[in-house]
């Protein structure tokens, strides 16, 4: 039965569904539902919900959980998150699981608490130091966060990798219908035998993440290569809208895919065959499938809330054989439809934009 | 905006402990303007899918994203499509407080409205800030106990009504939301009837009293606009 | 003897009611008209009475209420 | 007539945005007055925190640098080893001094930092809209402790009780605004913190027992009447802390 | 013959990698015998600081999570109310423990978290080389308190005094390895706050005065007298707190 | 008179020249020398060395002493820089100038103590939460740190924009000769008639990061959006190494680009005529002076301390017009000339890398 | 009866001397042989004299040494 | 590695207080080999600009990263270009540290070493790791009071000299490091002697009795190479 939730709710749940049962945060808004919904319904799971002192805590407790082998969340907004980048480092280079929401907001500094999509770098590259990623998926309706945040503790197990949930403060705060399809199965999944927790009957384990030489850096570094070059081949998402007759198409995830929806409609009724192409893994980026599609589009262009991040990956992707354009709103700001189709007339069909 | 404000005026939804804290101001007197457009947009069964875009404004406390909430649980509970999205005002305490819903047919693209086609308008700042947003041939409520005559438009419907006399003669203040969602209901229904009244009781019906009382809110509302 | 006299800048009251519940000669009360943001506004009910102790515009968190005190003669 | 109260000029003409009967208004006054009365508007540097006094740059009469969510006494110490002679506060809420900026306030206490810290306890976190704090009370509900805190949650943490243990910290009290007396008791207080840094003493911090009507879901005068009947019994008041002679505190 | 002494077995048979006569090594030793005495090798975590301790998780015998610099005690947080049913400690300097992970130490103190914090205060930094630390003494010369450290740089910090003040904080203990008479009174400090942390009674907390010849710059044995002459005046030392029968601790 | 020094100390004693009064920092490998250095020499400048509790902590003490108007400076090395990225997005915004040296170690984690370049992206693209981006320069021998150092405080001070010196560990660890050329002269900057340092004679002064409103917020953004343009119009630099006659380029910063500079001596021995593009600003990255190069040039190829970060930076001018290649090394290593020299003939020459 | 009898673990010692400085007996000395780490192992002069008192072992951060005492009648 | 040993193997300086907590190992006798290459780099007066790459190893308190700052002095007061780099080795107390140091006539492109032309090993890890790095016709200098006699190559010139006991008789343990530098500088110097003792007093002659001890070492250093 399909009921009505915010979008923050319903990742809540979604992890408690997944078998979630220790939440470590800290309130930010526009994020504050997560920890407040784990509040509320954590005990009832036989899990607890702690509140953390401060982002950096918060981090780090996941840290401790997730070596401990828990299924272990955090959830908060954008300066939260940038104080978090240190931790998700080092969650990365011990190759511990976890998943982590970021529900982006007006930045940079205090900012503002409109949505915005600005932390796309920072997800996506990585905002702490070394050559890391952690998987990061960008879901574009509520039901959709429910399904990716069920998959992110599969994802974050599977590979021992945090898995960062990327949603704009839009689809935080929406409301749309969902629905939970029963109990949740996890995949089968590899036993935790890394996991130190209590070493009785086998070898002690330990969780670390530093190395004594530089050849051993290298060496663990070109695992993490091996492994960041599995999920490249093995976990790039994404959906295609109208693409198959399309001769442009719109790159845009989140809140601005869907606007991007109603502003492919109105080019349609236009005539104009356009289409879009939607990153569900921003981390990895689908690069496999967007050059697919790159023979056949004369004209790309990436819509998004920030002053444009994403469109540097589909340039890299394109690399020269069409002009790739972008339009974005910032500060908590979201396009107008027909702003978008307005932009892409200008910079695509006027060919205002380098190739 | 604070942080807070986003919070609280969510929170202070109707039929909870939370009302404001202020007692609203009751001024101005009840009067109704109408044009002669149609609205864009009904649930008649036509062909073409029908999406129904709406925004609902005032300041914090006066219940507007409460209403946006039931309109949004009525469109799911009659199988449409349907997103709410809630947005804060830049200013503090008392600031302007709105949010958004579609209700459609069809898969929603954009769940922002930037052009609603059916408006609520609950306070002076809101009918200030969304009077020229609305579509052409759209209709627009407005809270005429609050909100004084002030120039409109030629066309769109607007529809004035001092709901918050209205509520407190039917004993609640805090009512005032409802009796405007049951003059929309009567003139621009995206579901039916029951279904609206339904949506009502799963979200503020859940005391006797407060059930009773948003009930008769509602039947006020939609009374109250089959007279116009 | 003039009153003692408590200005009220009703524009900055919030109603809120804690000049009334200090004060000692129970001489506040939240009024019935409401100011341009909504709130109601304090007034005063018997200026005579005033004391000018001042503990309304103490407890005061808006900075609404100023106090005078006649001296003697006025 | 003689005026008895009226508006500081150590505070603008603009209206608060604090929610009715928020005594984070009283207190912004007082530093108003003491800011005034000392003659330091304009040699004053204050920090503003995130919470709900992170407009307060609207407000006080001085210059103000804002912090990031508890980052007002970093940012404060900055300013005052920049700029030695001027006198530099925090404001700071309960979450930003006792929760995120935990480290920094004790810190900057053990430093003996030259600045005063005036720490506004409301026992939540206001600004985000109510939820558990350092300081909640064991019981109280917030939006983070739905069924009320309890001991798995952890204890309120008693802030200056434990600065008063710090050798740097030369002049901690903890106080309260809900009366007209207390009031007068806190303005007391503050100007001595103030006082204390303008004569080079070293850290001064002022707790203040402070209300939240809104997310506290009470009235007013009832917020006043719970800081009387279950704060102050809880976290402890009084002068804890005052300056030797030798610049550290003497408990 | 009667063994008097032996290797422990809650210590694995690698060499330390301190420097010669760094009681780090002691500190071990007496961690390692308590977890083979109270047979809870195979039910323990430890957490592994950054500091010169960063890599015991090749010493101790149980399992190790190795945290980033001053988060020890977050990640124990994460990681025992994940696994309620295991032990868990922290292993941290000075550094880690009072100066960038101060408001994790005294947060978990506050909540009460059911877990052990081994603190180990050598009045410096060592692993980076002898930078001043939040307990170097007044007058000490480190590589950044190059003339001795003077009031501007602040005083040092008394850890367990102030933990101490936190209710939350069960047990609480400052002791010393600096004779072998210190050291029986360290291992009975350290066992006390295991079993504090094995009853369930809330946060344990062990302060260790320890040296570091090599930054100081004198040999160990000048380095045991160094702990006497000047550590042992200055910090407070003893049980500062012990468990009460409901839980939260009684000075 | 040319003096034997440390680049961190050489950093440390340029900034004492440029008039730095306050340095906020806390210690960690391999960037100790600095705050050691300040220590030392600071208060007979007159100035005060401080020791933050942390570099979360550290970082807000440079905001609060850079909004009050003052030189300030902070340095770290990786993990450090990681804490400090809220504290950025906060500068950025707030628009305070400060410079800040991150002396990058091998990462992610704790890492290990050998020199990395791996904070690339980190630096450039924003490891804080926002649109944002601090000045970024990279010097390659230890005069240049110091020249580069005296430049950086200028800079933020003429943006109000922090200003990053990018130094990978050997460059921190390296003894070079250097000299001091005389007295320093700082620019004529514009007075700082914003800083909140008391407001006695003049309306008051609020250093502020957040916006009230999206729109409130949209505006901030684009006006900084236009500063960074202006930075990136006229604050781009870049160094050439044999370039004029060249059909192949190496792009390389740092240490790197050192090495690097010894591969082409060996390249050109055997007659290939290859140069170097050297990025001394990494953000704003030297994209137009690359972009010159383009037409001439046949072939290029990044060389990195990482797993390849600036490369994308490269694609992104060359876009597609030539073939891009990467080599690295990771975790500490460096490469040896030879190395570069090989993987340049297998991925260039016989083109082993894609257009 | 037989000596107690202090076991020295020589590729452990790292010569820093703190069991010399607490042996009540003064029957420890730092040695003249280097370990194969180059540490000067430390040696005992005259386990006759050693009580078995273990201050040595206690105060060893390297765990070095390793403490028997003679039973009765051994 | 651990950050302290970075550290502190440096502060380990010629002359300091900071000295090895204990002491040196003294076993191995003095022997020496040579074998008939010329050196690959020399001072002497060509035409074509000259390199020397050096890298010094052994380990923490061996005082190789002084000596490797003592030629990079010397270098510089000689007015070329030079380099020096510390670099450490995995292990923990007592690992191997080593530095790199490149003296040139002409700019300095690599200032890291992988194949050096002069090499220093002061301890058996050292020999081991760097033996095979020296380019063919390299010069690899050995302290064969700690070294043992172990398979070389026949394409460098290996010279072994027991520095230890020479700078033992020299009244401190702590010169062998000057002792060496001196064998280098009569064997393949970068610099003239002067320069190099200028160098070595500027780094370490503070002190008139540490100045003298220095300078005796240097000499004890050259005569005994001179007599190979
Ligand atoms: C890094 C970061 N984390 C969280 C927040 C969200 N936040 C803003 S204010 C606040 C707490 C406010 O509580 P308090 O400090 O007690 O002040 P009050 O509003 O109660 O006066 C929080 C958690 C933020 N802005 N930045
Ligand atoms: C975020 C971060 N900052 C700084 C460092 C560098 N660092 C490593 S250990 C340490 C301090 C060690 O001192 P302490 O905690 O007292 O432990 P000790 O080595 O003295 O036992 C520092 C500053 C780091 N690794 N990470
Ligand atoms: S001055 Fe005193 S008596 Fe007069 S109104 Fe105020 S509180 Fe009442
Ligand atoms: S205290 Fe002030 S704001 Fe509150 S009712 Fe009285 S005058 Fe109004
Ligand atoms: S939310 Fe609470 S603390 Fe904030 S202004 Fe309102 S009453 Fe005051
Ligand atoms: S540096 Fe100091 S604390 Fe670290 S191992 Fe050596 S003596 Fe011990
Ligand atoms: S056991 Fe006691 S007497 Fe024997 S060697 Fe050890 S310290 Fe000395
Ligand atoms: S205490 Fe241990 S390590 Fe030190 S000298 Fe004695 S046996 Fe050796
Ligand atoms: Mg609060
Ligand atoms: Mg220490």
């Amino acid at each position: 039965m399909a009921i009505l939730m915010k979008g923050n709710e319903a990742i809540a749940e979604a992890a408690i569904q997944a078998g979630c049962r220790l939440f470590c945060g800290y309130p930010i808004t526009p994020s504050t539902e997560i920890p407040e919904y784990m509040a509320k319904k954590m005990k009832k799971a036989g899990g607890t919900y702690l509140q953390a002192e401060s982002e950096v805590a918060a981090i780090y407790m996941v840290y401790g959980a997730g070596a401990a082998g828990a299924r272990v969340m955090s959830g908060t907004s954008s300066p939260g998150f940038s104080l978090m980048q240190e931790g998700l480092s080092y969650l990365f280079a011990a190759e511990i699981p976890c998943v982590i929401a970021d529900v982006m907001r007006g930045g940079p500094g205090l900012g503002g608490l409109g949505p915005t999509q600005a932390d796309y770098f920072q997800l996506t590259k990585g905002g702490g130091h070394g050559d890391y990623h952690p998987i990061v998926l960008a879901p574009a309706t509520v039901q959709e966060m429910i399904d990716l945040t069920k998959e992110a503790f599969d994802l974050a197990d599977i590979y021992r990798n945090p898995v960062i949930l990327a949603v704009d403060g839009i689809l935080g705060q929406m409301m749309e219908p969902v629905e939970f399809p029963g109990k949740y199965e996890a995949k089968v999944l590899p036993a935790k035998t890394w996991a130190a927790d209590g070493c009785e009957g086998r070898p002690k384990n330990n969780v670390i993440s530093y190395y004594l030489s530089s050849e051993a850096g290298e060496a663990d570094n070109l695992r993490w290569g091996k492994k960041m070059a599995q999920m490249q081949a093995a976990e790039q998402r994404f959906a295609e809208l109208s693409l198959d007759d399309a001769e442009y198409a719109f790159v845009a995830f989140g809140t601005s895919s869907r606007i991007t929806e109603t502003a492919i409609d109105m080019l349609r009724s236009e005539g104009v065959k356009v289409g879009l192409f939607r990153p569900i893994s921003l981390w990895p980026f689908p690069a496999d499938g967007l050059l697919k599609r790159v023979p056949q589009i004369k004209g790309w262009m990436s819509i998004e809330l920030s002053a444009g991040q994403m469109v540097q990956d589909v340039r890299l992707v394109v690399n020269g054989r069409a002009p790739v354009g972008f339009y974005g709103r910032q500060g908590g700001m979201t396009p107008e439809p027909e702003e978008i189709v307005a932009a892409f007339k200008t910079q695509i069909l006027k060919g205002g934009v380098r190739g | 905006m604070t942080e807070r404000d986003m919070k609280r005026q969510e929170t202070a939804v109707q039929g909870t402990a939370e009302a404001e804290m202020t007692k609203p101001v009751t001024t101005a007197s009840a009067t109704t303007k109408s044009v002669m457009t149609e609205p864009v947009t009904t649930t008649s069964a036509t062909m073409k899918p029908v999406t129904t875009k709406y925004v609902l404004a005032g300041f914090g406390g006066q219940g507007v994203l409460f209403v946006g909430k039931v309109l949004a649980q009525a469109g799911m509970m009659a199988k449409k499509q349907v997103t709410w999205i809630p947005a804060y005002g830049p200013e503090m305490r008392g600031g302007t407080a709105n949010c958004s819903v579609v209700i459609s047919d069809k898969k929603i693209g954009s769940p922002t409205v930037g052009k609603p086609s059916v408006c609520l308008t609950m306070n002076q700042a809101a009918y200030e800030k969304f009077l020229h947003t609305v579509v052409a041939g759209g209709v627009l409520y407005v809270n005429s106990s609050i909100v004084p005559e002030l120039p409109g438009r030629d066309d769109i419907r607007i529809v004035r009504a001092s709901v918050n006399e209205m509520a407190h003669e039917l004993g609640s203040a805090k009512v005032a939301n409802i009796v405007m969602l049951g003059i929309m209901q009567a003139l621009t229904p995206s579901v039916s009837d029951e279904e609206l009244e339904a949506a009502l009781m799963d979200l503020a019906g859940k005391k006797p009293e407060l059930a009773e009382l948003n009930r008769k809110a509602l039947k006020a509302g939609m009374e109250f606009a089959n007279r116009l | 003897m003039a009153n003692n006299h408590v200005e009220i800048k009703t524009e900055r009251c919030k109603g809120c009611g804690l000049c009334v519940s200090v004060c000692p000669k129970k001489i506040l009360e939240i009024g019935e008209i409401a100011n341009s943001k909504g709130y109601y506004a304090v007034i005063m009910q018997d200026e005579e009475k005033c004391i000018g102790c001042a503990f309304c515009a103490l407890m005061c968190p808006d900075l609404a209420l100023e106090v005078y005190r006649a001296e003697k003669g006025e | 007539m003689k005026t008895v109260f009226a508006k500081t000029t150590g505070l603008t003409d603009r209206v608060f945005h604090y929610c009715p009967g928020c005594t984070h208004g009283i207190i912004h006054r007082l530093i108003g007055e003491i800011l005034e009365e000392m003659e330091i508007i304009g040699q004053t540097v204050g920090v503003a925190p995130v919470g709900c006094a992170g407009f307060c740059e609207n407000y006080f009469a001085c210059d103000i640098i804002g912090a990031a969510h508890g980052r007002a006494v970093a940012a404060a110490t900055g300013a005052k080893r920049a700029r030695p002679d001027r006198i530099v506060f925090t404001y700071q809420g309960d979450g930003d001094g006792a929760s995120i900026g935990l480290a920094e306030t004790i810190s900057a206490a053990a430093r003996g930092e030259k600045l005063t810290s005036i720490f506004v306890n409301n026992a939540i976190y206001g600004m985000t809209g109510g939820q558990m704090a350092p300081t909640t009370l064991l019981g109280m509900k917030t939006a983070t402790s739905p069924y009320g805190r309890d001991e798995s949650m952890g204890y309120p943490l008693d802030l200056p009780k434990l600065l008063a243990q710090v050798k740097g910290a030369a002049y901690v009290a903890s106080v309260s605004v809900d009366s007209p007396q207390a009031v007068r008791e806190a303005k007391k207080a503050l100007k001595k913190a103030f006082q204390v840094q303008v004569d080079g003493l070293g850290y001064s911090f002022v707790s203040i027992l402070s209300t939240c009507p809104t997310n506290w879901g009470v009235t007013p005068v009832e917020a006043l009447e719970w800081v009387r009947d279950k704060m102050k019994p809880y976290f402890t008041l009084g002068e804890l802390k005052v300056p030797t002679v030798e610049g550290g505190g003497k408990e």
